[in-house]
């Protein structure tokens, strides 16, 4: 049967900044399909469907290579209320729900149903008054499309999450003209049933002819829902496959694997580590977004300890709570000394310094010089770059000595910058990174936590800052623990990798096992099933 | 859902209303202290929910829209104002005055109003210091026209309106002509007490207006992007256009309810008359139990009906407790912008402590 | 650009206008001198009456001996009056409701006796002000 | 030299650049319409040291990232309150203004740490609750003027025997106490409060220093990122506090200072709208929401003082009409306005 298909990509590239992330994708979706998009972070997933909905960030940096054809014909949306117009749903991983408004309200926001009044001939349509029978029929009838059990009434706020979720998909399924959906990770939050009910719903759209765009890491449920699936991996297609001629174990080898020569290179064969010097028992931490549920792990002196993980599941919390910056619970020691959680200070004290993986947000006073910036932490906590005047009445700031120390490490850590007065702000992200690094060294901590060292810098500062890294441990003896959802550099630089997933441990595997273990962790599906029998989906159940 | 007892519900009932339900126990003290007459109050309440209601409920309209407490409002007055100082000039009366200033302010009322809500798109969070500090700009560029384009730019006949010098304006402007207009176009009285009917109406069918307007599609709007402007923007709801909307009705509204105000009163402060009507607006509102986020018509005349007994009686209370009429005027002063700062903080305290709720639920069961 | 819509809102201007120009018209508020003095119009003498009681729009009465003037305020362009004519121990002898045009100075007086007289306008020049 | 003059306006901002030109046009047309200079600029000095230090009592609370202290009459009404429990002591000289300070400070810092907490708890609408707790803390001293039994007859009604007068002469005990300290007179109109001004400096250079020491330059990081702050293990709220105390204090102290200049206490509504001037000085002297430091203290308030100073003698010469007040008006609010406006830059 030659049809053309709904929706076709070509040859779509896209660059930020010279930074390649998209090169040469293209694919097809006919009617009534849902095709599943899988890959890591960074993978390229959401430049794709930033590129599908015109997202004006697009525009702003450049536009994109390549075409976009719906039903055979180019388009190019400048807005993303354009892409709805053209009948293409976007249902995103955070709610866009108006907190007070009830599920129908929500469904038919900025779509209402309204009545003529004559005031409407002076100001305007929008002085029509709401239907609101007329909306519920419509919010009903969206929602038996779905086929989820849903109060029209209730409001939001009242909610379970999965009703939230169909909420969401209801709103985009009302559109009279929809015809492609992108769900983006839509059951991130949902409990296993609600998942089930979801799945179910979407396949009911697509046998009613709306094709869909499934993007989740939870393979199991594409090989359950998707016609097939397409792999991309820093920015290229990998693979693209019929689901039912694949495997869960498959497709997580195409997601991570890649060649592993920078990991083979130089590793001392057997490095010996003291006693432990971090254990952390059933530690949870309230970070929005990263939240660690049971997570306990032991930290040997001297070692490089990498945290790895999808974007979400966790890793990222765990040093933050650690440190203090995030509600947590638990039980940590450093030494046999307990941490006390929730009190930045006593973490810094204990003698452990933090790399924030939000450089700007807290790693850095953008407004002030490089030198406050490096010594900061250190002045504050260890009264270091302070002279006592008066008898130690008053602490003074020794401008001198915090010009002196800061040039040092601008020096040894090759920070780009015309001095130490200028400002963190002007600097390249990459010069940021080494500032913050900078911070944590003043501190001369026992053990560090590095959160994603080498995001959003270019590819040689990427190298200094692991050098970095290896250089300090080896020559100062300090333990690292390193946050990254780079696979890669986790496996070129750490003794020991855990993979957090869904808020706790999956698996500590050695760098050297194999990228497919690494894959399967990741993704919540351990064993050596192929991922379609029961086996598989017990374990991915339990959780 | 869980159900809640009786006790937490009252509870609840309780603490949600805990300014009104102070304020009701104030006026019962302060009341028998004050040896009022009942007739008194109760004439003196009838007109002040005549002369203040329409005022207050101008602030509604903003609320809804999540842009707090109009301190902007007073732009609405000084508009209401011009037209009346017009209005006297030439020497309308009546009702017919009152309407024609009403038309004379209602473009200078949305100009106003624009401007105001062009400027608090561009301090989206602080939307309430914004007003209030652009009341006071504006007022400044009011009394440079008043005092100094009339009479010379704005022909002015009348000398009674005209400074000496020949030009500017007094600064009180005499209303005969058009006090209580309004308020006795329907004639009714009730023993002794004059009840200002036309007012009331005027009352009533704003208070229609502001019902349907909640239940067009522009209302609907409004209460969306009150509760998430991302979330509204996102469904392609232009919030910047429609929060400039909700400015200029209440900025108009405002404009209306200055001029029923001084109607009532029968004398323009030609400086002073709007600085006041924000405040005393304010204030009532959020005795009446609104917060910055959530208003009430019932909220409204419980306000205007509670604040204005304590306004009444608190210098003869006053008087009779410390001997000096002058403590219970300053006592007043301190309750009206006392409940402001009190209503103000416990908003932002309690928005923290949502925040931070919202946040544990999200928390782990650990 | 000109549509039903526009059509109304135009439409709508317009008809604010119009009730705007017709409340300045009929809320405006006039000076009038009132007198009941001699007076003589085209050549024709009207008499001034003993006394008089003058009453405009339905409002408290003016009371004028003969020669006397007096100043009220009236609204609006179209005024009713209603003249009584009193002997000295203030009798009624005649009663006249009548009503008359009048918008603005300079003939801001209205004659009693012209009124009474059947004059084709009871409105004269204004007293000159000393 | 097109770009460099470019580059200045939009490093100052228009409205800073016209209010400066304003104010140098306003001093040269001043000989044109029979105004003397000299009386003006010697005007201009006495009240830029009259306001300093309640424009200086910005700094902490902007640097802390707590925003402009519209609440600064609580601070004023701590130093009201040093002030007139002195002239009941009845001191005199400089032990009376020493008195007075002595007895604001601790008073300022009870009322300062109270309102730093309150300010903790409302963290984002920080500005308009101060406004309000400002207002309300002046009608509430209103009442208290009346009912505290201060008995010195200077002070006390003429009638009735009790509550204090709307303005108390402090002629006779510490008035132009620190003004004419070392004073400069030239002439008949020219005249320098040297006293006043040293002591000025002194407050600046404390205020300088402070930001120098290790609490200072926390409180600093404070106001530039709070999670920064916290991540190095700053007590976030602790040190708000701190500026919240220090701005009520200096606003305790230029009250103080103010009034042996002005020569008189000013009771009741007088510090109600006292706020406005001095935040609007310090914007005007190029401070924003979130940075302040001394240099916009002195260029602030020299300018806004210069321009109350010089509007109603310069103007009103020239269109024989007073417009001093309106144009005060216009000017403080609208500097105001232009801050809180101004884009926030965006932080990533």
């Amino acid at each position: 049967m030659e049809t053309t298909p709904l929706l076709r990509m070509e040859h779509i590239g896209k660059e930020y900044f010279g930074n390649r992330v998209l090169a040469d994708v293209s694919f097809t979706l006919e009617k009534g399909q849902i095709l599943g998009l899988v890959g890591e972070n960074g993978a390229g997933k959401s430049t794709l469907m930033n590129i599908l909905f015109g997202m004006p960030v697009i525009g702003q940096t450049g536009g994109f290579e390549g075409k976009v054809l719906l039903d055979g014909k180019e388009v190019v949306f400048a807005d993303p209320l354009d892409a709805l117009d053209a009948g293409i749903g976007y249902v995103h991983q955070e709610f866009s729900l108006i907190p007070g408004f009830s599920a129908t309200e929500n469904i038919l926001l900025n779509r209402e149903s309204t009545k003529y009044n004559f005031l409407v001939e002076v100001f305007g349509d929008r002085l029509e008054t709401l239907d609101r029978p007329h909306m519920r029929e419509r919010a009903e009838k969206a929602i038996t499309t779905l086929g989820v059990d849903l109060d029209p009434e209730m409001i939001v706020t009242e909610m379970p999450v999965g009703h939230r979720q169909f909420t969401e998909i209801a709103r985009e399924i009302d559109r009279e003209n929809m015809k492609l959906l992108v769900l983006d990770e839509p059951t991130a939050v949902l409990a296993e049933s609600e998942a089930q009910v979801l799945l179910q719903g979407m396949k009911k759209l697509a046998a009613q002819g709306i094709s869909m765009i499934f993007i989740s890491h939870r393979l199991q449920e594409i090989m359950d829902v998707c016609d097939k699936i397409l792999v991309l991996r820093d920015g290229r297609v990998i693979q693209e496959a019929k689901t039912h001629e694949t495997s869960v174990r498959q497709i997580a080898g195409w997601m991570v694997g890649r060649k592993m020569e920078e990991a083979a290179e130089a590793r001392p064969a057997d490095r010996i580590f003291g006693e432990p010097l971090l254990k952390v028992e059933h530690l949870w931490v309230d970070m929005p977004g990263e939240t660690v549920r049971d997570v306990s792990f032991d930290v040997r002196q001297g070692e490089i300890f990498g945290i790895g993980g999808l974007a979400g599941q966790g890793k990222l919390g765990i040093g933050n709570g650690i440190m203090g910056l995030f509600p947590a619970g638990g039980k940590v020691f450093l030494g046999e000394a307990p941490i006390y959680l929730n009190d930045p200070r006593f973490s810094l004290s204990a003698g452990m310094a933090f790399v924030s993986e939000d450089r700007r947000g807290v790693g850095l006073l953008l407004e002030e010089p490089i030198e406050w910036n490096i010594v900061f932490t250190a002045m504050q906590t260890q009264d270091a770059y302070i002279r006592s005047l008066l008898g130690g009445l008053v602490k003074w700031r020794d401008d001198k000595a915090i010009a002196a120390a800061s040039k040092e490490y601008i020096d040894a850590l090759e920070i780009k910058c015309t001095s130490g007065r200028q400002r963190a702000v002007e600097l390249s992200g990459g010069n940021q990174q080494k500032v913050c690094l900078a911070k944590a060294f003043a501190v001369k901590p026992k053990l560090l936590f590095v959160a994603e060292p080498t995001r959003g810098i270019d590819v040689g500062a990427k190298r200094l800052v692991l050098d970095t890294l290896r250089r300090t441990n080896r020559e100062f003896g300090t333990t690292i623990v390193m946050t990254s959802s780079e696979l890669e550099e986790l496996r070129s630089i750490c003794d020991r990798i855990a993979i957090v997933d869904e808020g706790r441990i999956s698996g500590i595997l050695p760098p050297t096992a194999p990228v497919e273990e690494f894959g399967l962790l990741m993704l919540g599906t351990t064993g050596n099933g192929n991922g379609e029998n029961e086996a598989d989906r017990m374990v991915y159940h339990n959780e | 859902m869980k159900a809640y007892t009786t006790k937490e519900k009252i509870q609840h009932l309780l603490i949600s209303n805990a300014v009104p339900i102070i304020f009701i126990l104030m006026s019962a003290i302060a009341i028998p202290l004050s040896g009022f007459s009942p007739t008194y109050l109760v004439q003196e309440m009838l007109i002040r929910l005549a002369r203040n209601s329409f005022l207050v409920l101008s602030l509604i309209i903003p609320i809804l829209a999540g842009m707090g407490l109009n301190f902007g409002m007073v732009l609405g007055a000084m508009a209401g104002q011009v037209g009346l100082i017009l209005v006297s000039d030439w020497a309308v009366v009546g009702i017919r005055g009152l309407l024609l200033a009403a038309m004379i302010a209602t473009p200078i009322a949305i100009a106003l109003g624009y401007v105001c809500g062009a400027v608090l798109n561009r301090a989206k969070g602080r939307e309430m210091v914004t007003s209030y500090i652009l009341g006071f700009f504006v007022n400044g560029l009011y009394q440079l026209a008043v005092l100094y384009a009339f009479g010379k730019v704005i022909p002015i006949s009348n000398s009674e309106l005209v400074l000496s010098r020949g030009f500017g304006i007094r600064n009180a402007i005499n209303l005969a002509g058009m006090r209580h207009a309004l308020d006795y176009l329907v004639p009714l009285k009730i023993g002794n007490l004059n009840v200002p009917v036309g007012t009331y109406l005027t009352i009533g069918l704003f208070c229609l207006f502001i019902v349907w307007f909640r239940r067009t599609k522009l209302g609907q709007d409004m209460r969306a992007i009150g509760q998430d402007m991302h979330v509204a923007g996102a469904a392609g709801i232009p919030v910047e256009k429609t929060r400039i909307i909700a400015i200029i009705i209440s900025t108009v509204l405002a404009c209306y309810g200055q001029i029923i105000f001084l109607q009532n009163i029968g004398t323009l402060n030609t400086y002073n008359s709007h600085d006041q009507a924000g405040m005393f607006a304010i204030a009532a509102l959020l005795i009446g139990g609104a917060t910055v986020s959530k208003a009430t018509i019932p909220n409204v005349f419980l306000g205007v009906i509670l604040f204005h007994m304590m306004f009444v009686v608190s210098p003869m209370a006053g008087k009779q407790l410390m001997g000096q009429a002058q403590i219970g005027e300053y006592f007043r002063v301190f309750i009206s912008y006392g409940i402001i700062a009190i209503s103000l903080a416990l908003h932002a305290w309690k928005r923290q402590k949502d925040r931070e709720r919202a946040r544990r639920s999200l928390r782990g069961e650990a | 650009m000109f549509n039903r819509r526009n059509g109304f809102r135009v439409g709508l201007l317009v008809v604010l206008v119009l009730l705007g120009a017709y409340l300045f018209v009929s809320g405006k508020q006039h000076q009038m001198f009132v007198d009941n003095k001699e007076i003589a119009l085209d050549g024709k003498a009207y008499p001034a009456e003993a006394f008089v009681r003058v009453a405009f729009d339905g409002k408290e009465p003016l009371e004028l001996a003969s020669g006397d003037r007096d100043v009220t305020q009236v609204v609006g362009p179209a005024h009713t009056v209603k003249i009584e004519v009193l002997n000295e121990s203030g009798d009624v002898l005649k009663t006249l409701d009548g009503d008359f045009q009048w918008v603005s100075t300079p003939k801001g007086m209205f004659s009693v006796p012209a009124f009474l007289g059947g004059a084709p306008s009871p409105m004269v020049d204004s007293p000159r002000e000393e | 030299m097109n770009e460099k003059l470019k580059g200045f306006i939009e490093e100052a901002g228009w409205p800073r650049v016209i209010i400066g030109l304003f104010l140098l046009s306003l001093f040269v047309a001043a000989p044109f319409v029979q105004v003397r200079v000299d009386a003006s600029i010697s005007d201009t000095l006495v009240r830029f040291g009259m306001n300093g230090i309640l424009v200086l009592a910005m700094v902490p609370m902007i640097q802390s990232g707590c925003g402009l202290n519209f609440g600064l009459p609580l601070g004023i009404i701590a130093g009201l309150l040093g002030a007139v429990t002195s002239i009941q002591l009845a001191f005199t000289g400089m032990l009376g203004f020493l008195t007075a300070l002595a007895i604001a400070i601790p008073l300022a810092a009870l009322f300062g740490t109270a309102y730093g907490l309150l300010l903790n708890r409302v963290k984002g609408d920080e500005m308009m609750i101060a406004t309000y707790v400002g207002f309300s803390s002046v009608a509430f001293m209103c009442m208290m003027w009346l009912l505290l039994p201060y008995t010195s007859p200077t002070m006390i009604w003429g009638y009735g025997g009790s509550g204090l007068r709307t303005t108390i002469s402090v002629e006779g005990y510490w008035l132009h106490i620190l003004s004419d300290f070392l004073s400069v007179q030239v002439g008949e109109y020219f005249y320098i409060p040297t006293g006043m001004f040293i002591f000025f400096g002194f407050m600046c250079f404390l205020m300088w220093a402070f930001l120098h020491t290790k609490t200072g330059t926390a409180m600093t990081a404070v106001g530039s990122n709070p999670e920064f702050a916290r991540a190095s293990g700053i007590d976030v709220n602790r040190m708000r506090v701190v500026s919240v105390v220090l701005s009520t204090v200096l606003a305790s102290i230029g009250i103080i200072v103010y009034q042996q200049s002005f020569g008189f206490v000013q009771l009741y509504m007088g510090p109600f709208y006292m706020a406005f001037p001095a935040v609007a000085a310090i914007l005007l002297g190029g401070a924003s929401v979130h940075k302040a430091s001394m240099v916009n203290v002195v260029i602030g308030t020299f300018l806004f003082q210069g321009i109350l100073t010089m509007t109603p003698s310069v103007i009103n010469s020239l269109l024989q009409t007073d417009m001093s007040e309106v144009i005060r008006i216009v000017v403080s609010n609208g500097m105001i306005l232009y801050a809180l406006t101004r884009k926030v830059q965006v932080k990533r």
